[in-house]
C-alpha cells in the first residue's frame, strides 16, 4: 500500500472522528455547564482540548477490547462506546448511571464497552492496565488493552513498575501518555528534568512514540500501529500524545495563575476538531451543511442525555450496603 | 490583644501555625504536590511560598512515596520537615515509608536518630468526593507504635497542636479533615500551644460520655443540643490526639454517666470507636449501666451518590437517635 | 483414605490447595517474588512452577506495588489472580492497589466488575527478623470494607480457607504467619472446603472464652493446657476468618463463660483484639461477670534482641498468668 | 595534572583500600561462621565480592557525609568508619551494638559516623537518602550523600521517583547501584528488558556511569568524580559498580540453584581484593611480608570484635518499651 493511498483510507474515517470529538466535546461542555450550575455532586475533570488523543485511539478498538483511563476519563468512556446518557446519569449519581450511582466521574465504569473504570488515583491505572493486557494474553482471548495516563503519572512508581511488568512479558498493551503539559498548577517541566515522556520508554525497552495529539488521524496511525502489533503478539508501545486542556485541572480551577492566557490562546488555535474540520473541507469529505449537521445531532444526543439523566431516579438509601462483595 | 478571639477558618489557623514556626525554626522544609506557588489544593499553605520561597516550599511531582520518603530521610539528617499527602487517601502511596522508617527509626536506632516528620493529610468525607478521596485511615496510624496521630476539630485546635507537633522530636500524623477547611473559630492572636494527649470536653454532662473526633465533634455536639432540650445531658469528648490518648478524661467521664457511645467516620470494625469501647470495658467496667455503643459509617466504601453517602456517614439525626436510645435503656 | 490424617505443614498444606485449584480452574495466575522457579521463599510455592510452568506462574522483580495492580488488573479483567506479597510487610509498598482498587471495585461499579484476586502475605514475627519484617496488619484490612480477612492458624485450615478463598467473588487477604510455616497437622486426602465466617473452637471450656488468631492460637491452646491442670476451663475460639466474623461464636461462648480474653500479635491499639472487646461490650453486656482482657504485643516496632521481642509478644507464661487473674477476679 | 601523576597518586591509596577490603571481607566471613554455628539471631545478607565498591566510594567521603545502605550494609557500615566491634555486637544483639541491640542486621544505625542506616526493605533508602542530600542543601553543610542500592531495587517505585527528585533539585548526592546481577534469585536480565542501569540516568536527566565494581581503583575514580561534583553543587550521579556476590543471598542460601558454579568461579578469579593485591606487588607499593601483616593485624581485629561483642550484655527485658519515641 502506498503511502498516497494509506492516507486517503485514513482520511475516510476523519468525519466519523469528528463526530465522535464533538461528541466529547460537547458533552464536556455540557457537564460544565451543568456543573457551574450546582446541578451534579462531586468534582469533574474535563478533558476539553484532548479529544483527539481519547478518539484516535479508541477507534481502533474492537468493543472487546479494554481500555482503563484517569480522573479525566468521561472522553475515554464514550470514545469506548459508552452512551452520553449513560456516562452523564452516573455524573448525576443516578442509578441509571454506569456505576448505579455509586461510582461518580472518577469511578465510572462500563465492562460492558470494554471500558474498566475511569480512576482518582493517579498512576494507578497504569498497572490495572498492564494486569488487563496479562489476562488478555493468559486467555488468549485477542484482546488488546490501552493504559491512559498523564504527564503527572509518569513520574510516580506505578509507571515504572507496570511499563516495565508490561515490556518484560510482551503484554498486548499500548501505554498512552497524554502530555497536557501540566500536573493540577505544576508544569511538567518543573517536575522532572527529562519531559520527553517517549524517550523514557528506552529505560524498559519498548518501543515509545511521540505523536501531535492534536491531529486525530497522527494519533490513529500511530495507535493503529502500536495496536496491529500488540494484537499480533509484538507487545507493548509507549505513546506520547503532545496535548493541552482549555479548561481548569477541575471544575472550579480557573486554571490562570500558571500558565498564560497566550499559551491557551495558541494551543486553541490548534484545536484537533476544527483542524478535522478544516481538513473534511479541503479534502472534500464534507462540506459546511454536512458538519453542521453533525454538530445538530450531537447537540441533540447532549440534550437528551440531559433529560435521560435528569429523569432518572437516584439509588434507594436503603441500597447503601449493596455490592461491598 | 485587640483580635483576640478573631474568627477564622480551621485552613487558615493551619496558615498561620505554620507560618510562625517556619519563621522560629529555619530547619523547617515543607514537601508536597501544589504547596508552592498554587498555596495547597486547599489553600492549606496559601501565602508560605511568598514568604519563604522555593527553598523551604518544595513543590513535587506526582510521587507521594519519593516525598515522603525524602522528607523522612530530611529529618532524620537533621532538618525538620512537613510532607503534605493533601488528600490523606494519597498517604497509601508512602505508607511503607511512614509506619517501616519514619516510626521505626528511634525505637531501632535505640534512640540515636530521630525523624521530626510531620505528614499532614485532610481525611473524610466531603462534597461527594467518591471513594478514593474520603478514607480516614487515623486508625491505622494509631495502631503503629512510634506515630503520635492528632485529629484536629476546630480552627483553635488546629493551631495550637500544629505548634506542638512542630516541636514534637519523632514523626507525627496530622490528619485535618477536608470538610473542617472552611469552618470558623476563634483563634488567639498571642501564641499558645496545645499539648498531646489532653482531650477537650467540648460539652460537658451527666447522662452519657460521647467520645468523638475530627468532623464527628461538630455533628455530636449538634446532636448533644438537641438531646438537652429532650432533658439528655450528654458529655461530649474529643481527645485531640489519638496518641497519645488521654484515657483519663475518657474513663473519668464514664465513670461519672455510666454511659457510653462512641462516634467515628471510620468503619467501625477495629476502628478508634473500638478501641474507646475495649477501653470502656477494661477499665469503667463496674461504672457502664448499660452497653456502650459504637456510631460509625456503614462498612462501605464512600459511594459516590449523596443520597447513599449520607445514609453511610454518621448524621446528627442518627447520633441523637442512637444515644436517646441508649440513655432509654 | 489410606493417607487420612497424614500430618503434613502448613506451607505444604497451601501448596496443596494451591495445585489442586491451579489445576481446577485454568483461569487462576500466580504472581509474586520468587514463587516460580525458586518455590517460594518460604517454600510456599514449592513444586507449582514445574507443573504450571512460566506462564501461569509469574516471577517479577521487585516492584509490589505494580505487580499487585496486575494481579487485580488481571482479576478485573476475567482471570484469577494470586499475588503474593512474600512478607505481609511489603504489603505496604502495595496497599494503595490493594484498598483502592481491589477492595472499592465491586461498590464502586455496583456489582459490574469482580476482582477476584488472593493478596498473600506471611505476617508476624519469627526468628528476630526485626522491624521492617514482623508486622501484621490484619486488622487494617478488617478496617476496609471490600476485603475478606483469612487468619488460618493450622495446616488443615490453610487448606480449606485457600480452597474457599480462590473460589470467592471477591479480594481476601490471605494472611499466613511466617512461624507457622513449619508446623506439622493433620490434612485429610479428600477435597474439604472451609466456610469462612465459621469460628474454630480450639478447646471447650466454661470459666472464661479466650478468642486467639494464627500464631497466637497455638500458645494460647499451651496456656489453656497449663490452667486446666490448675482447675480453670479455657474455651478457646479461632475465629479463622475475621471478614466476615463468627460473631456468634464469639458470643455465645462470652454468655456461657461470663469472661473474656483477646489474644493479639498485633499491639492493642485499634486491634482486632480492640474489636473483640468492643463486641463483647455491646453484645454480652450483661453476661459479663468481669472486665475483659487483651493480652497483645507491646505497642513497640519489633526489637532485634530475642530477650527484647520475647518480652514484646505474648508468650504462653503471660498468657497463662493474666488469666489465671482474670478468671480469680 | 597528567594523567600518569593521577594514577600514580590513586596507588598510593591502594593499600589503604586493600587493608578496608580485607576488614569488610574478614567481618563477612566471621559473621557467616558464627552465623552457621547458630551463635547469630535474625536473618543476614553477606557481602563476600562486593567490597572494592563500599570501600571505593566511600574512601572519598569525609567522616560527617553521610551514607545510606541497604539489607547487604555490614560492609558500608565498616568501610563508612563503623568499628567491626560494634557492627558485629548489633549482630549479636547485644547493648554494645550501634543500635543497642534493637536493629541487627538489616537495622544497623551510626549516626556518628554518618552511617544513617541497613534497610530491610528494599528501595526505602533511595528516597531517604535523597531526603538526606535535600537536607544538607537546605543546611548549607557541604556533607555529600551516598545512597546504595542493588539491581533489584531499580524495578521499584522508589528508585523511579527518588532519583528523578534528587536530579529535579539538583541534590549532592550518589546513588551506587551495586549491580550483582540478582535479587535474590531472579536475574535481572528476567525482571528487565534494559539491564543498564547507568543508562536509566537519561530517564532522569543526570549522569549515569557505569564502573567495574570489581576494580577499586576504578571505583574510587568514578566515586570521586561524582562526590567533588556534588560538593561544589553540580548535582547527583547516578553509578552503576558491576559486582557479584559470592555467597547466597543469605545466610541459608545455597546460592546454587540459579547461577552456575562456573559463573560464580569466573567472578572469583577477578576478586578485588587479590586484584588490588598483584597491583600492589607489581608497582612494588608493597611486599608479600607487608600484606600478611595488614592481613594478620585485621585478622586480630575480628578476634577482638568477637571478644567484644560475644562478651558484651544483652538489653534487659525491662527496657523493651523505651525508646518508641
Ligand atoms: C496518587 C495521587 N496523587 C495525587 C492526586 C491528586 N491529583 C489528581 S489529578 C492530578 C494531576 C494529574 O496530572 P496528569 O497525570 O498530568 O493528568 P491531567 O490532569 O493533566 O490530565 C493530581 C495531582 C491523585 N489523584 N492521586
Ligand atoms: C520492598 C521489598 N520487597 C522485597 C524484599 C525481599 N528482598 C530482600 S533482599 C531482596 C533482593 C534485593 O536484590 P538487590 O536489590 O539486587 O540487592 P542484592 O541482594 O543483590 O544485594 C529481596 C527481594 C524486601 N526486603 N523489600
Ligand atoms: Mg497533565
Ligand atoms: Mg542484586
Amino acid at each position: 500500500m502506498t503511502e498516497a493511498i494509506a492516507e486517503q483510507k485514513d482520511l475516510a474515517l476523519l468525519l466519523d472522528y469528528y463526530r465522535r470529538m464533538l461528541e466529547l466535546r460537547l458533552f464536556e461542555l455540557k457537564v460544565q455547564e451543568l456543573y457551574r450550575n450546582a446541578r451534579l455532586p462531586g468534582f469533574v475533570h474535563l478533558y476539553v482540548g484532548e479529544e483527539a488523543s481519547g478518539v484516535g485511539v479508541c477507534a481502533n478498538l474492537k468493543p472487546e477490547d479494554l481500555i482503563f483511563s484517569t480522573h479525566r476519563g468521561h472522553g475515554h468512556a464514550i470514545a469506548k462506546g459508552v452512551p452520553a446518557k449513560v456516562a452523564l446519569a452516573e455524573l448525576w449519581g443516578k442509578t441509571t448511571g454506569c456505576s448505579g450511582g455509586r461510582g461518580g466521574s472518577m469511578h465510572m465504569y462500563a465492562p460492558e464497552y470494554g471500558f474498566m473504570g475511569t480512576n482518582g488515583i493517579v498512576g494507578a491505572p497504569i498497572p490495572l492496565a498492564t494486569g488487563g493486557a496479562l489476562s488478555a494474553k493468559l486467555r488468549k482471548s485477542g484482546q488488546v488493552v490501552v493504559g491512559f495516563f498523564g504527564d503527572g503519572a509518569v513520574n510516580s512508581g506505578s509507571f515504572h513498575e507496570a511499563v516495565n511488568m508490561g515490556s518484560v512479558w510482551d503484554l498486548p498493551i499500548i501505554y498512552v501518555c497524554e502530555n497536557n503539559l501540566y500536573a493540577t498548577e505544576m508544569a511538567f517541566s518543573r517536575a522532572t528534568k527529562n519531559t520527553s515522556v517517549a524517550s523514557r520508554a528506552a529505560a524498559y525497552g519498548l518501543p515509545g512514540v511521540v505523536v501531535d495529539g492534536q491531529d486525530v488521524l497522527a494519533v490513529h496511525r500511530a495507535a493503529k500501529e502500536a495496536i496491529d502489533r500488540a494484537r499480533s503478539g509484538g507487545g507493548p508501545t509507549l505513546i506520547e500524545c503532545k496535548t493541552y486542556r482549555y479548561v481548569g485541572h477541575h471544575e472550579g480551577d480557573p486554571g490562570t495563575d500558571y500558565r498564560t492566557k497566550d499559551e491557551v490562546e495558541q494551543w486553541k488555535k490548534n484545536d484537533p476538531i476544527k483542524r478535522a474540520a478544516k481538513v473534511l473541507l479541503e479534502a472534500g469529505l464534507a462540506d459546511e451543511k454536512k458538519l453542521k449537521e453533525v454538530e445538530a445531532e450531537v447537540v441533540q444526543l447532549m440534550e437528551d442525555a440531559v433529560t435521560f439523566a435528569e429523569n432518572s431516579p437516584e439509588p434507594l438509601a436503603s441500597s447503601v450496603t449493596d455490592h461491598v462483595f | 490583644m485587640a483580635e483576640q478571639g478573631r474568627v477564622i477558618t480551621y485552613t487558615d489557623a493551619g496558615v498561620e501555625a505554620l507560618r510562625e514556626e517556619m519563621r522560629r525554626d529555619p530547619s523547617i522544609v515543607y514537601i508536597g504536590q501544589g504547596i508552592g506557588p498554587r498555596g495547597g489544593n486547599f489553600r492549606q499553605s496559601r501565602g508560605l511560598w511568598k514568604e519563604f520561597g522555593d527553598e523551604r516550599l518544595r513543590d513535587t511531582g506526582i510521587c507521594e512515596l519519593g516525598a515522603t520518603g525524602v522528607a523522612i530521610g530530611a529529618a532524620m539528617a537533621g532538618s525538620r520537615a512537613i510532607v503534605d499527602e493533601v488528600f490523606l487517601d494519597f498517604a497509601l502511596e508512602a505508607i511503607t515509608q511512614i509506619v517501616q522508617q519514619a516510626a521505626n527509626i528511634c525505637y531501632m536506632s535505640n534512640g540515636k536518630i530521630k525523624a521530626p516528620v510531620l505528614v499532614r493529610g485532610a481525611m473524610g468525607a466531603v462534597r461527594n468526593a467518591g471513594a478514593h478521596h474520603s478514607h480516614t485511615f487515623y486508625n491505622w496510624f494509631a495502631n503503629t507504635p512510634g506515630l503520635k496521630v492528632v485529629v484536629p476539630a476546630t480552627p483553635y485546635d488546629v493551631k495550637g497542636l500544629f505548634k506542638t507537633a512542630l516541636r514534637d522530636p519523632g514523626p507525627v500524623m496530622f490528619i485535618e479533615h477536608k470538610f473542617l477547611y472552611n469552618t470558623k473559630g476563634a483563634v488567639p492572636t498571642e501564641e499558645y500551644l496545645i499539648p498531646f494527649g489532653e482531650a477537650r470536653i467540648v460539652r460537658p454532662g451527666s447522662d452519657v460520655t460521647i467520645i468523638a473526633t475530627s468532623r464527628m465533634v461538630e455533628l455530636t455536639a449538634k446532636a448533644g443540643a438537641l438531646l438537652e432540650k429532650e432533658g439528655i445531658s450528654a458529655e461530649i469528648i474529643d481527645p485531640r490526639t489519638i496518641v497519645p490518648l488521654d484515657r483519663a478524661a475518657i474513663t473519668n467521664s464514664i465513670k461519672k454517666t455510666g454511659r457510653l457511645a462512641a462516634i467515628d467516620e471510620s468503619p467501625s470494625t477495629c476502628s478508634f470507636a473500638a478501641e474507646v469501647l475495649a477501653i470502656a470495658a477494661e477499665e469503667c467496667f463496674d461504672s457502664l449501666k448499660t452497653p456502650p455503643k459504637r456510631i460509625c459509617s456503614l462498612p462501605v466504601p464512600n459511594p459516590f451518590s449523596p443520597v447513599l453517602e449520607n445514609q453511610m456517614i454518621p448524621s446528627v439525626e442518627r447520633i441523637a437517635s442512637e444515644i436517646r436510645a441508649l440513655v432509654k435503656k
